[in-house]
This record gives C-alpha cells, sequence and structure tokens, in this order.
C-alpha cells in the first residue's frame, strides 16, 4: 500500500515536472538565442495569467489608477470575452511585451556581461510584477477558461481495477501534462527542424558568424521572448486555474531556475529531464521527509537540489563542459 | 655545461634551476605537448619559439602549474615538484605575464602591482580591518618596494590611472611591473612583445635585459618572431607541433635545418 | 571650483594612501560626522527616524556587505534576505538566553554566527560562477526562511511564530524595545554604521581587497599570480555575511522590534539589498550608502506625492514603486552600470578641473 | 667688512649658514624631492648629516682645498649636497648644465680642471667618459642614479651613496680635517664657478665668492621678505646662476625648502603639488601656461565660457589694484571675492600658483598682457634684470611699483649708472671676482672701480627711477637724422602679438625704419580656418591681403606705443612686409636658441631690403632654404610691402625743421 501512495505521490509529481519542463524551456530558449538569463520568466507567467483574466473579465486597465487620479469609479467594460479569444489576445500582448523588452532594454545591454543581464532582468520582474498589479488590481483572481478540474474518475477507477486502489489525480493535471508535453514536443520540432528555429540555435552558437550570414539578431531576440511570453501564458493558465492568480505563482514558476542549473541551460533535453527529477523529487521528500520538518520544502527543495548537484557537476547534466585557459 | 656556462657578454650563468623531464599534455585526444624535455638554468634568459599553435603556451602553462602533464616530471631546484594548485606554484618564485593581458580592469596600476606582492604580506584579515599594526606597517613597506620597480620601469605618471585606460604597449609593462613585484626566481613572459610596435618591442627588450641584469633574474619567455628573441636569450628551446625540434644557444638554433624549415613552412602558409 | 589642491602634498606613503587624499573632502567627511553625531540626535523625531534616518542606516550596512560580496568579490548572492535573517534570530536567541550580556556584543557575535552560515553557503562558489552561483543563493534565501518559520525552537516556541525583541539598555539608555527613544535608535545604528564602514574601507584597500577584486576581474589570472581562490571567496562570504547579519540584527532588534522571518526577511528583502548596491554603485562604499538612501527615500517620496498630496490609496502608490524601481534598475544598468558613485566621482572631477572642461 | 652681522655670526660661507640652520631651524623641511610617488623630504638637521657624510666621502677620495668639482645633472638634492660638501672640503663646486653635448662638457671639465665629476645618471656618466683624455684633470666619476651602472668598471667610479657611507665611516678619522677647512672657509673664498653660455665664443667660467652670494642672498631676502616657511620648486637648470641664488643663496639665507620635481615631463603637475610661495620663471613659461589656459577654455561650456570672459575683465580692470593695496571700492572688492572663487581661485590653484608670495620673471621681455593676466589674477608676478656677473640682480621691482615695461629699480646695494652711448654699469658686493683663467676678458667687462658693463642699453624714467632695458647695447644704432635706434625694442612689441612670430626691424643709418614680419603658422592658420580662409602652403598665407591687414594693424598698434616714448619714437615702422618663409636655425638666419642673425639676414635678403626702402609696393625674389634631411632647395616668391601709419612726434618735427 505504502508503495502505491508513494507511486501516486510520484504520478502528481510527474505531472507538476512537465509544467516545470515547459517553462524552463522557455529559459533555455531565450538563454540560447540571448544569452540572458531571464528571471522575470516566473512573473512573466504571472502577468500573462492577470492579463488572461482582466481581458476575460472586461477589466479596465490601471482602473485602479484612473480612479485615483480622476476621482472616476470605473471598473468594467462590461463585457467579457471567451476564453480562446482572450487567450489568443494575450498572447499578442506577450509579443508586445516581447517587443517592448528587446527595443527598452536587451537592445541597449549588448556586449554587457551576462550577470549584468542577468540584474536587469530581475529589474524587468519588479516592473511587470508592479505593472500587472496597476493594470488589474493586486486581489487573488479565478482564472477558469474551462478546463476541466476535479478529480478524474476514469484513473481512479481504472486504477482501482487494476491495482485495487485508485489514484486520485487532479484532471487539470493530467491535461496540463498532455498540454505541457504537446507543446514541449512543438517547441523542440520548432528549434530543430525550421528555419527560424535554426537561425535560433545558429545565433546561440556565435552571434557574429549568424549576423554574418544575415541573421537578425533583433528578429530572433524578439521571437524567442515571445515564446517565452506564450510558454509563460500556458504555465500561467495551469497553475492560474489550480491555485488562483497571485504572486506565488511567480514564485512556482521560478522553479524553473533550479531546474535548468540540474539540466544545464543550454540543453532543452537537460530542461525536459530536469524538470521531471524536480517535480517528481520535490513532491517525494514532501511525501517522506516533509512530515518529520513541518512540511511545506517544496518552497527550497528544488534549490538545495540543484545547489548541492552544481558542486559536484558544475555544468549541469548535460551542460557542455566548461574549459578554461588563459 | 653541469654547474653552468659563461655567457658571450661574460655573465655568469648559474645551476639549473627548472628541469622539465618528458612533458607530455593532452586535451581530450590531442596532444599539445609531445614527450618535452629542457632545462632553465639559473639567471639565463631561455626563450621557447615555434610558429603559432606549436604548444609553447600550453608549455608555460604547464611550468606555471595551470595544465597538470598527463606524463613527465618538473624538478625545481632540484627536488621533485608534485601536482600543484597554480596559486602554490606561484608561491615557488614563478611570476608570469600572459599573451592576451590580464590585468584586473577595476584596480589602478598601483594596485594591480601591489597584488605581485601579495605572498610578502601577511597580516591578519583582523588586522587588515582595524589597519593597525602589521597590517599598515607591510603596506607602506610593499609599497616602497612597488614604488622601486614603478620607477625601474618608467611608469610612476601612470601609477594612479585605472589600467583600462591604458593603451597595450603600457598595459604590457605593467603586467611586467605585477610580475617583478613578486621578486620571482623564475619570470615567465607569455610574448611579450606581441602586437607591439618598434618602439615599445625595443623599450620591452631593454627593460628584460636590465631585469636580468639588475636583479639577476632567471627569465623564459615565449616568442614566435624569431628576430627578437636570438639577440635577448642565451638558450633557445625551438617548438613545432608539440615537439622539440631545436635547443641551443641562438646560433646554433639558427642553423639548425629543421628549425629553419619549421619556419619556412611558416612563411609559406 | 573649490577645490584648492596646490600645496596639499604627500611626503608619506601613509599620506598617499588615506581613504581622503584631498584636504578638502576630508573637511567634508568630519563635517558630516561632526553634525551626524552632534546635531541630529538632538534635532531628530521618530517620524525622521522611523521613516528615514534608522532605516537608511541599516540597509547602508547591508548594503555594505553584499557589496563587499558582489561588487569587491564578484559573486553575485540573492541571498542577502536569509541573512538578514540569520542575524535576526541569533540576535534573538542570544538577547533572550543571556540577558545579562551588552547587546552590542549579541549583534556582533550575530554578525559572526551570519558569518559562519555565510561561509556554509558561500562554498559552491568555489565551483560554480556567475548566475550559477547567483541561482544557488536563492536556495539560501528560501532554506534559511523556511528554517525559521518551521522549526519552533528559532521563536522559542511563540504562539505567534513572531520573535520580539525585549528591552535592552546601553549605559542605562534603552536601544531595543518599545521604549527607545528616536535618538537612541540613531545613535546605534549610526555608530555600527560609521565602524563598519570605515572596517570594509581598510579592507577593500588592503591586500585582501585586491585580491577580492583580483577574483572579480580575472579568476584564473588571479589564481596564477598566486590568489588562493578558496580563501578569498570564502573570506569576502564571511565578511559579507557578518555586515548583513549585523544588519539584519539591527533591522530586528533596533527598528521593527519584532519580526517574522518570511515577512521580514522575504527573497525582495534580497532584491532591495542588491538594487541599492546596483543604483549606488558595485565596488564603492559611498555608493553603498547612496543607494541605500536613494532606496529608502524613494518609497518616503512616492507616499507623501502620491498618498499625501493625491490622496492615492496606499497599495498602489507601493505598486508604482515596484514599476519605478524596477524601471530605475534597468535604466541604471543601461546608463550608468557604475551607479550613483559614479555619477558623484565625474561631479568631484569636473569641480576639480573648474573652470577648465578637461 | 659690508655686513657685519653676518661677519660677527661668522655666517661666511655657505656650510656656516648650513650650521646655524642645521642648530636653528633643526627640523624644518630643507630639501623635498618627488620620487617614488611621495615628496621624500629632509630636514635641515638630515640634511646637515648627509652633506657632511657626503664631505667626508669626498675627503675620503682624496678631494683638496682649491679642487673643482664638475656637477652634471638635474636638480636634485643630492646634487645641491655635492656642491655644499665641496665647499665644506674648500673645493669649488662647478655645476654645468646637463643637456651640454659631450664637446662643450670637454672645454668646460679642461677649462675648470675639475678632479671630481658628480654624475645624475649613466647619460651624464657615459658622455664624461666620452670626453676623456680631452679632459685628463678627470680623476674619478660619482653617479648618483645607480641604474644601469653596475657594468661599468669601477676604478675610477662610485655611487655617490656609497661615497656618503665611506665618509659615515670615515667620522672619527676625518671628521676633525673636515672641521677644520670648513672654519677655514673665508668670505672671499670663491663659492661657486658659473659658466656663462655665452652667445658667442666659448664659455666663460664666472667665479663668485661667499661674499657676492651671501651679501646679495641677504640683501634681495630682506626686499621681499622671504621667510623661513617659503617653498621654492627647484627646476631650472643647476648651471644657471639663478638657480644658485634661488636654491642655495636665498634657501641658506633664509632656511626656506627647496623642491626638486620628479623630472621634466612631471614639472608642471609637481609645481602644482607644490604650491610654491616664491617663484621664478622665464617669460615663455607664463607665456605657455597662458596659451594652455586660453585653448583648454575655448572647449569649455558657454556659461563657463561667459564666467571666464566676464570676471577676467573685471580682474583686468581692478586686480592689479587690489594687488597693489590701492584704493578700490567695496563693490568692486566683493565682485572680485566672487570672482576669486570662481575663476581667479580655481585658476590659480590649477597653474599651481596659489600660495606665491613673491613671483619672478627675467630673461627677456614679457608681453604685457600676459604679465598683467598674472597680476590681475592676484599672483605677485615681478620682473627683474640681472646676469651672472652681478650675483643675478641688478634690478627688480618693488611690491607695489610693477608694470610690465620696466625692471625696477636697483637692487638694495647695487650702484647703477647709463653710460652716454646708453650702455647699462653696475657696481655691487655681488660683482663676480674674475672670469676663472681668462684676466683680459676680466678686464674687458669690470673696470678697476669695480664697475661692469651689462652690454645692454637703457634709461632711467625720470618719473619713477625705474630702469628701462631697451636693447643690446652693441645692436643699439643711430638713424640717419641721429635719433636713436633700437631694433630689439621694437622686435618685442611686434613679437608679443601671438600672430607674430618673428621680426627683423631695419633703419640704422636710414632716414625711417622697416620690418620683416614672420607670421605664426599656428596662430594664425587657426585664424584662418575659424574665418574658413583656404591656404595651401605658409607662403600662401603669409601672402594674403587680410594676413596683410591684420600684421598692419599691429604694426601701427606698435607705432603708437613706440611714439608715446620721446627717446625711441624714430623706431616706428614705416614699411614691412610678410617674409614668405620662416626665419630658420638651419639657414643660419636665427641661432639655435632662437635669437635673430640681424646681419647675415640683412645680406641674405638685401633685395627685399631695398624694395623696402625704395618705395616699390611689391618685388619678386628666390631664397634658398634648407630642408630637414639638409637637402638645399630653392622658393620663388612675390612679395608685397605695405606702408604702415606712422605717430609724427616732437622728435620728427624736429628733424623736420633742422
Amino acid at each position: 500500500m505504502e508503495f502505491l501512495y508513494a507511486s501516486e505521490v510520484l504520478v502528481n509529481g510527474l505531472m507538476a515536472g512537465v509544467m516545470y519542463s515547459l517553462v524552463a524551456l522557455g529559459f533555455v530558449l531565450i538563454y540560447k538565442a540571448s544569452g540572458v538569463f531571464n528571471y522575470a520568466q516566473g512573473v512573466m507567467a504571472l502577468f500573462a495569467a492577470m492579463t488572461l483574466v482582466g481581458i476575460m473579465e472586461g477589466r479596465v486597465p490601471f482602473a485602479h489608477m484612473i480612479n485615483a487620479a480622476f476621482g472616476v469609479h470605473v471598473e468594467n467594460f462590461g463585457w467579457t470575452v471567451p476564453g480562446l479569444l482572450a487567450i489568443l489576445l494575450t498572447a499578442l500582448v506577450m509579443v508586445g511585451l516581447a517587443i517592448a523588452i528587446e527595443k527598452l532594454v536587451l537592445k541597449h545591454l549588448v556586449g554587457q556581461e551576462p550577470i549584468i543581464l542577468f540584474m536587469a532582468t530581475i529589474g524587468l520582474a519588479w516592473f511587470l510584477e508592479g505593472l500587472g498589479d496597476v493594470m488589474w488590481g493586486a486581489d487573488v483572481k479565478v482564472l477558469d477558461v474551462g478546463l476541466p478540474q476535479g478529480i478524474s474518475e476514469t484513473v481512479e477507477t481504472v486504477t482501482n481495477n487494476w491495482l485495487g486502489y485508485g489514484f486520485f489525480i487532479d484532471r487539470l493535471d493530467i491535461w496540463a501534462a498532455v498540454i505541457a508535453a504537446v507543446l514541449v514536443a512543438a517547441l523542440v520540432g520548432f528549434s530543430q527542424y525550421t528555419k527560424q528555429g535554426r537561425a535560433m540555435r545558429a545565433v546561440a552558437d556565435d552571434h557574429q558568424a549568424a549576423l554574418s550570414v544575415g541573421i537578425s539578431l533583433q528578429f530572433i531576440w524578439i521571437m524567442v521572448w515571445s515564446i517565452a511570453g506564450f510558454v509563460a501564458l500556458v504555465a500561467g493558465i495551469m497553475w492560474g486555474t489550480k491555485s488562483g492568480v497571485q504572486f506565488s505563482l511567480s514564485l512556482i514558476a521560478l522553479k524553473a531556475l533550479p531546474v535548468l542549473m540540474l539540466g544545464g541551460f543550454t540543453s532543452i533535453p537537460g530542461a525536459i529531464v530536469g524538470g521531471l527529477i524536480i517535480g517528481m523529487g520535490e513532491k517525494l521528500f514532501e511525501y517522506f521527509v516533509g512530515p518529520m520538518v513541518g512540511g511545506a520544502t517544496e518552497n527550497w527543495f528544488a534549490y538545495v537540489l540543484a545547489l548541492i548537484f552544481l558542486v559536484f557537476r558544475p555544468q549541469g547534466l548535460f551542460g557542455e563542459r566548461i574549459i578554461e585557459r588563459v | 655545461m653541469q654547474d653552468g656556462y659563461t655567457t658571450p657578454d661574460g655573465r655568469q650563468i648559474g645551476p639549473v634551476l627548472l628541469d622539465l623531464k618528458n612533458i607530455t599534455l593532452r586535451f581530450g585526444g590531442v596532444e599539445a605537448i609531445k614527450n618535452i624535455s629542457f632545462d632553465i638554468r639559473e639567471g639565463e634568459i631561455r626563450a621557447i619559439i615555434g610558429p603559432n599553435g606549436a604548444g609553447k603556451s600550453s608549455m608555460l602553462n604547464v611550468i606555471s602549474g595551470f595544465y597538470v602533464p598527463q606524463e613527465g616530471e618538473i624538478w625545481f631546484k632540484g627536488h621533485r615538484r608534485g601536482p600543484m594548485k597554480p596559486y602554490e606554484v606561484a608561491r615557488l618564485g614563478l611570476a608570469r605575464t600572459f599573451q592576451n593581458i590580464a590585468l584586473f580592469d577595476g584596480m589602478s596600476v598601483l594596485d594591480n602591482i601591489m597584488t605581485g606582492r601579495m605572498n610578502m604580506m601577511k597580516a591578519s584579515l583582523f588586522s587588515q580591518a582595524l589597519w593597525w599594526g602589521k597590517a599598515e606597517r607591510e603596506e607602506t613597506a610593499n609599497r616602497e618596494q612597488v614604488e622601486k620597480i614603478i620607477d625601474f620601469l618608467e611608469i610612476q605618471n601612470i601609477r594612479k590611472t585605472p589600467v583600462g585606460r591604458l593603451p597595450y604597449g603600457l598595459k604590457k609593462r605593467v603586467e611586467l611591473a605585477r610580475a617583478l613585484a613578486a621578486e620571482p626566481r623564475i619570470l615567465l613572459l607569455d610574448e611579450p612583445m606581441a602586437g607591439m610596435n618598434v618602439e615599445e618591442k625595443e623599450d620591452m627588450c631593454r627593460f628584460i635585459l636590465d631585469v636580468n641584469d639588475e636583479f639577476g633574474t632567471t627569465i623564459a619567455l615565449i616568442e614566435h618572431d624569431m628576430g627578437v628573441v636570438m639577440d635577448l636569450s642565451d638558450r633557445v628551446v625551438v617548438m613545432d607541433y608539440g615537439r622539440k625540434i631545436g635547443d641551443g644557444t641562438p646560433d646554433e638554433v639558427r642553423n639548425n635545418p629543421e628549425v629553419i624549415s619549421a619556419y619556412l613552412g611558416v612563411a609559406h602558409e | 571650483m573649490f577645490y584648492r589642491e596646490a600645496g596639499d602634498f604627500k611626503t608619506s606613503y601613509r599620506d598617499d594612501g588615506q581613504t581622503f587624499p584631498i584636504r578638502l573632502d576630508r573637511w567634508g567627511y568630519y563635517a558630516v560626522l561632526a553634525v551626524a553625531f552632534l546635531v541630529v540626535p538632538f534635532v531628530i523625531d521618530s517620524y525622521w527616524a522611523n521613516a528615514v534616518l534608522v532605516p537608511f542606516l541599516i540597509y547602508a550596512i547591508a548594503a555594505i556587505g553584499l557589496n563587499i560580496l558582489t561588487g569587491y568579490a564578484g559573486q553575485v548572492s540573492l541571498g542577502t534576505g536569509g541573512f538578514m535573517a540569520v542575524g535576526a534570530y541569533a540576535v534573538y536567541k542570544l538577547m533572550t538566553a543571556f540577558p545579562g550580556v551588552p547587546i552590542v556584543i549579541h549583534i556582533v557575535l550575530a554578525g559572526a554566527i551570519t558569518a559562519i552560515v555565510g561561509v556554509l553557503f558561500g562554498l559552491p562558489s568555489l565551483r560554480i560562477k556567475g548566475f550559477y552561483l547567483a541561482v544557488a543563493t536563492l536556495a539560501a534565501q528560501f532554506f534559511l526562511v523556511w528554517l525559521f518559520n518551521k522549526v519552533p525552537w528559532f521563536y522559542n516556541y511563540s504562539a505567534s511564530g513572531q520573535i520580539t525583541a525585549p528591552e535592552r539598555t546601553i549605559l542605562g539608555w534603552a536601544v531595543t524595545g518599545p521604549a527607545t527613544t528616536a535618538s537612541a535608535k540613531y545613535l546605534i545604528c549610526l555608530t555600527f554604521a560609521v565602524v563598519l564602514a570605515w572596517i570594509a574601507r581598510n579592507l577593500t584597500r588592503g591586500m585582501v581587497g585586491r585580491k577580492w577584486m583580483a577574483i572579480r576581474d580575472m579568476d584564473i589570472a588571479a589564481e596564477i599570480i598566486g590568489v588562493n581562490p578558496l580563501t578569498a571567496k570564502l573570506s569576502a562570504f564571511a565578511v559579507s555575511s557578518f555586515f548583513v547579519g549585523i544588519a539584519g540584527a539591527l533591522l530586528f532588534s533596533v527598528y521593527l522590534g519584532a519580526a517574522e522571518a518570511s515577512e521580514a526577511f522575504g527573497i525582495n528583502k534580497s532584491f532591495l539589498v542588491l538594487f541599492m548596491i546596483i543604483i549606488g554603485g558595485l565596488g564603492s562604499i559611498f555608493g553603498s550608502f547612496a543607494g541605500a538612501a536613494f532606496l529608502v527615500l524613494l518609497p518616503v517620496l512616492l507616499k507623501n506625492l502620491l498618498v499625501v498630496q493625491l490622496g492615492w490609496p496606499t497599495d498602489l502608490a507601493a505598486h508604482i514603486e515596484l514599476m519605478i524601481v524596477g524601471a530605475l534598475i534597468i535604466f541604471f544598468l543601461i546608463v550608468e552600470p557604475h551607479g550613483l558613485a559614479r555619477l558623484w566621482a565625474l561631479t568631484k572631477e569636473k569641480l576639480r578641473l573648474w573652470p577648465f572642461p578637461h | 667688512m659690508q655686513n657685519p652681522q653676518a661677519a660677527e655670526a661668522g655666517l661666511q660661507s655657505i656650510p656656516a649658514l648650513l650650521a646655524r640652520n642645521a642648530d636653528r631651524f633643526g627640523n624644518m623641511p630643507a630639501y623635498r624631492e618627488k620620487e617614488f610617488g611621495i615628496w621624500q623630504s629632509w630636514t635641515w638637521f638630515d640634511a646637515a648629516r648627509q652633506i657632511r657624510d657626503l664631505a667626508l666621502g669626498f675627503l675620503v677620495l682624496g678631494l683638496r682645498p682649491g679642487d673643482h668639482i664638475a656637477i652634471i645633472g638635474r636638480n636634485r638634492p643630492a646634487h645641491y649636497w655635492s656642491m655644499v660638501a665641496a665647499q665644506m672640503c674648500g673645493a669649488v663646486p662647478v655645476p654645468l648644465y646637463q643637456d651640454a653635448v659631450a664637446d662643450e662638457m670637454a672645454y668646460v671639465l679642461e677649462n675648470c680642471g675639475a678632479r671630481f665629476v658628480v654624475c645624475g645618471d649613466q647619460e651624464q656618466v657615459d658622455k664624461v667618459l666620452e670626453v676623456g683624455e680631452r679632459a685628463p684633470g678627470v680623476e674619478h666619476i660619482i653617479y648618483t642614479d645607480k641604474r644601469g651602472m653596475r657594468k661599468y668598471d669601477h676604478t675610477r667610479m662610485n655611487a655617490l651613496a656609497h661615497v656618503q657611507a665611506e665618509g659615515r665611516a670615515a667620522e672619527p678619522r676625518l671628521g676633525a680635517e673636515l672641521d677644520a677647512l670648513t672654519a677655514g672657509l673665508g668670505y672671499d673664498d670663491t663659492c661657486v664657478m658659473l659658466y656663462t653660455s655665452g652667445t658667442t665664443g666659448k664659455p666663460k667660467g664666472v667665479v663668485l665668492s661667499n661674499r657676492n652670494i651671501i651679501e646679495t642672498a641677504r640683501n634681495t631676502a630682506g626686499f621681499d621678505k622671504l621667510q623661513q616657511r617659503e617653498e621654492v620648486l627647484a627646476y631650472l637648470p643647476m648651471a644657471w646662476v639663478g638657480d644658485f641664488i634661488f636654491s642655495v643663496g636665498q634657501a641658506y639665507w633664509a632656511g626656506f625648502t627647496v623642491n626638486c620635481p620628479e623630472g621634466a615631463q612631471t614639472m608642471m603637475t609637481d609645481l602644482r603639488e607644490i604650491g610654491p610661495t616664491y617663484f621664478f620663471a622665464p617669460p615663455r613659461v607664463f607665456e605657455g601656461q597662458l596659451t594652455n589656459v586660453m585653448i583648454r577654455m575655448e572647449d569649455a561650456g558657454a556659461i563657463k565660457r561667459w564666467l571666464f570672459r566676464h570676471y577676467m575683465d573685471l580682474a583686468r580692470r581692478i586686480g592689479p589694484q587690489i594687488l597693489e593695496g590701492k584704493p578700490v571700492g567695496l563693490l568692486n572688492r566683493m565682485r572680485y571675492a566672487v570672482g576669486d572663487l570662481l575663476i581667479y581661485g580655481p585658476l590659480k590653484n590649477t597653474l599651481g600658483y596659489s600660495r606665491i608670495r613673491v613671483g619672478y620673471t627675467a630673461g627677456e621681455a614679457i608681453g604685457p598682457e600676459i604679465f598683467d593676466f598674472y597680476r590681475s589674477l592676484g599672483i605677485n608676478l615681478k620682473q627683474l634684470y640681472g646676469q651672472t656677473e652681478a650675483s643675478v640682480f641688478i634690478t627688480q621691482q618693488p611690491d607695489g611699483q610693477v608694470r610690465s615695461d620696466t625692471v625696477g629699480v636697483p637692487s638694495p646695494g647695487v650702484e647703477v649708472r647709463i653710460a652716454e652711448n646708453g650702455e647699462v654699469f653696475y657696481r655691487s658686493p655681488g660683482t663676480f671676482v674674475e672670469y676663472f683663467r681668462n684676466p683680459d676678458s676680466t678686464a674687458s667687462t669690470k673696470d678697476a672701480q669695480g664697475w661692469v658693463a651689462t652690454g645692454d642699453a637703457g634709461f632711467f624714467e625720470e618719473a619713477t627711477g625705474h630702469l628701462r632695458i631697451i636693447d643690446r647695447a652693441k645692436d643699439v644704432g643711430k638713424m640717419a637724422d641721429g635719433r636713436m635706434f633700437a631694433p630689439k625694442y621694437v622686435e618685442n612689441k611686434l613679437k608679443f602679438y601671438p600672430n607674430i612670430l618673428e621680426a627683423v626691424v631695419f633703419g640704422a643709418g636710414r632716414d625711417f625704419c622697416t620690418a620683416f614680419i614672420n607670421i605664426d603658422l599656428t596662430a594664425v592658420g587657426n585664424w584662418a580656418e575659424r574665418n574658413n580662409i583656404a591656404y595651401a602652403s605658409y607662403q600662401e598665407l603669409a601672402g594674403h591681403p587680410q594676413v596683410y591687414e591684420t600684421i598692419r594693424e599691429h604694426v601701427e598698434a606698435v607705432n603708437e606705443s613706440v611714439a608715446a616714448d620721446p627717446m625711441l619714437s624714430g623706431c616706428q615702422i614705416s614699411r614691412f612686409l610678410v617674409l614668405h618663409k620662416e626665419l630658420d636655425p638651419d639657414d643660419g638666419e636665427m641661432t639655435r636658441t632662437r635669437k635673430v642673425r640681424r646681419n647675415i639676414i640683412a645680406e641674405k635678403y638685401a633685395d627685399l631690403i631695398a624694395a623696402l626702402y625704395d618705395g616699390r609696393d611689391s618685388v619678386s625674389t628666390r631664397t634658398e632654404v634648407t630642408y630637414e634631411d639638409g637637402r638645399k632647395g630653392e622658393i620663388r616668391a612675390t612679395l608685397r610691402l605695405e606702408d604702415a601709419r606712422v605717430i609724427p612726434t616732437q622728435a620728427m618735427h624736429r628733424v623736420a625743421a633742422e
């Protein structure tokens, strides 16, 4: 029986892991293409989710501020937007965001050391967090784009018949996992087999060379940031639907960081495997060790694991080996 | 020439200081250095030359402990040198400069040179924190030494300038100063004249000779352009494709057919 | 313009190496100290103390600490909040465990304890670099905060899970606890800030400082010319954490009086301090003060402008502040990566050259 | 004994003064030198110690009273010490110009028969060795800077530091002997021997006695109230009498501090760091600094430039009065104070003149606006007139009576008279003893009563009693109508204009004066660019009408000022031309020190001069030139000749009337 509980936990972890992999993939793409280590990824997910909710509920952007400034009282346009359309619009917003970031930030930081770029993205994170709150209000929002929720009877019955123990697995998680898996596959395919994808990797390997063969950095960057934004949106939808749209969402999304350190910043398979490991790892740890230490170990498990791991393998699971020279 | 020899210009060269025996260095499958042996004697100017990619820099990195050769022995002052971290090697009294200058751009020229003396400064963290007693005494004492070197290399007027702002030639000189500040037993120079114009090269030559002359420092230097080295050094090792193809006085080397062909080969590329 | 340097010459390396080699700067510095110690304490009121000066001084200490690690030794850390928490809980445990011992000793000890923890989490820096390390330090942040929340021993099993500073006095003056006067809070923080800044200056101009900078500017070359990376990096972590720990201790015991780990020392604290040194200037002690002042004053000003003047809701002001700070960070990184310190240096250079442009 | 208190105090030699200072100002700074990044300092006590060691060292090496010791090197404490140390042993220090080439050095060394030579560095040592047999007297070389000396054969060579060490060791053995020698120094014994860089012929060794130096130092120190706390920067050649007076004579008398710069190239920064209170510089230094200031201000922003212009105007109006303590309105004083905060203070600071109490310039005439610029900033810059044979001082300007066109009143203790031909003669306690081994020229310069001919022509202004120097006496001639013709005087006035590099004035025996003008390519070139005037060559620019226009304005301005002076009004320029080539030492038209060779020019350009006088308005000529590489070439040109307005004066009327 114990084993079955464990494996149930494991399966849940796996599901979460797929999501991590997805977000992590967003990082990897940006990192490979622009050498930027995008700390804002988590907040982008939050921002995307907020925007989505805002659009669906037809909220007036900056309503809070407008009211304060002009003493009026606007809240809603009075309409609601159907989920799919809203998602589409949000995606557009994220593309717009990507363009803005490229024009206002990245373009001016070309050639800076990575660490400077990293700090810039931290600034970006704060900005987006503030922007989201100012645009849509800081209240915890409920997001429902019509994804099925609740315990999936099918799984329960099936497992029950087979194992004599019904697995409790949230439909949403299954959906999430499937969608994420599909996306992951799509992204991998994109970066491997499409022209843009190849261009992207070319840039990653050697900026100068890429430029010389006439690949536009601007375009590539806008593209990868849009992709990252889209990924963030998906993540936002999943986690938003699950546990409401609020700041903590950005912290969950941030888990992609340790995932990357585990997998290696430059490796797509690394991101995927790392995601799964972290996902299952933290669930199992919480399950076995959590009770003894008061629980909530998910907050840090991923980071500590990655930390310890790095000490022994600095370049991560699949990262290229670093050869130092003088 | 077991216990030294006398150079044409009458300098007395001492016994073997550093002895490299059958050094082989590999990167993955690639053999950067193939079974090379040579020695460096007390007080001499020893050059390692060879076309680009001959493995000179790798050789220097082996000597300064940055690369650990897979095979071979390194003997220093008659003792075999076990595997060491680079900074431990530095403490043995080996100081070096780098082919593409490795100065600390965030610091002033003075501070850069002061770093060369870190192994002479032993004040405790506590003493440094309070800038009291030993820390301050050491600082002053070592500053005096550094100032002598600054004077020696004629870089007084850039003392307080951040090295980032200096032109290439001066940077090279500052780097030499930093190495000298360590009062090394052996001074390793990695292409000290690379990318310099004629006057700068002449200055550098003069300084190298003066250093060897005033402080009696043993110098091992790498150069790929043959001309400069020949009138500078006492003995020359010639490398090509990781092998040693010649070793001896400049004249011997000059007339060594293999060397000539190697250099002609380069000329043809 | 005001500089008269002719005749201001140095006859010893001691004079030449002093912190303010130019006479005018020296006088200015003494003047500031005099005002800070002899005037301000008598005019300060609790608003100025609590809203501006005390937090400024405390964050300045933290910023100096982080600057030593990040600005001088080049090791980026996002764990500052966590380390401040260590300082806070350490001083709390000490205060409650040994009521007899003078508070100052407790605070210093808290710093020492933080230093040890810092070294522990600094160990990975020997293997990993850049933002790999930055992320690794997040582990410290999350783990430590979690630890202080989950392990009751740290908050003496108090029901609220909070820690509350009991009253402690120096020479009869209360410096912690509700009875503390504005000037007492201010003075103790000022004293710590001044002494620690002086220590930081000494370290950074000495050999250990040079080793840190060598590692920062070119770690491999540094090791080859004789810097032992282990001692250099760990000493940086130790000293840095010592400063940060003291800042945490003061923040809790003198300023807040009561604290709860995830509230007071969350990840945003880490970023706040990081931003202070970015805006203030990496690798500059003056910058640490400038950055702290900037980010302490900004919200105060915004509050006065938006809330008091325009009557906007407080939370809105807070969100706008987030945006502004975020934007500022990007702005500074793009326009002046060396922050306010560099701007100050340039102004000074201009004044020295006046009336000439160069 | 002209100097009772000095005599009583037994202060009859530099070593005696040293002893007094060591005991009165024991721990006050005597010498500083910028070396190894800081100002190494020696108190009077240290200095005395160092010098004594060195003197003993000399004795050890076998120095005998009456010997000469040559000292060749830049201004360094060690070199000043060697001079005083030599004196302690009763020997005579002979400082030489360090830029002298081996041949000049050979002559001087041979002439003074120096047995010892103190050399600054390897370079000087090499020169002395090169001289070798041409100066057989030289027995021993002592060098200050060890750099590169290791390889040399040291049988006849020592490092100065070693000599001192030797001396210290020999204290017990030779101490008494040294004291005896030092005590034996008399007031009329030779103090120093300085070679005048003769413009013509071989240099002559001017022998100056302790009396000459100490009396002069005492009088002039009193004249300017020099204190023990003064700071001077010793940067002018040690072989020049001025440096000896300022950095040894007055320094030892008043006991003030002598600061030696790190080297020639860092002189300006060192000047700025030290901020001397008592300062001497030749006009070209002040000129250079002023140009530099102006150029740097050009790039300043509009506001700064306005401030600068505004307050400099103010300064020009009231600065000098304030400096001379004349009454100035309160409002103006306040405005000046503001200016001092915003402009003058910072300016003086960047120039290193913040602390100057007394500043002197001499050697050649200084441009009025340059002179006034510094005065108006509140820098007490004054002029003096002197020469080696007088231990510098003949006349100098007292505070409060300073003008750019006079050289002041006779220095204390100096008598001056003007011969009927206008030549200036003087007699003073500072008057030199003799030219070394050269009785004839001694006789020809200094008569039995001790009057010395300066070789300069000048006159005293009745009103102020100030001396004004017109020209070299031999160049002063008479015009056809017998009026005084002083070309140099006019040329200098012309050369004060930045546009004019050189000017040669003719008129001896003629009835009016004419001039060749050389434009200053940088100045005029700048002007041309600003007014976008295209020019392909120096020649073309020189010939440009607008250039002629400007030059003519200058000439006429000069005429006005010359006319103001009844004695010289005849020297106004009636016609001039702008030369098509720069006067060039390589063509023998000037000396290496850039003094014009009037006669050579006169014959080389005879055709042009002729044209100037026969009233043509253009002339074509061909001139031979020598290029850098020594090749000879020829340039052809057609030059315009211009008339310039002259102001009629009484003198002229009188002449006309006759």
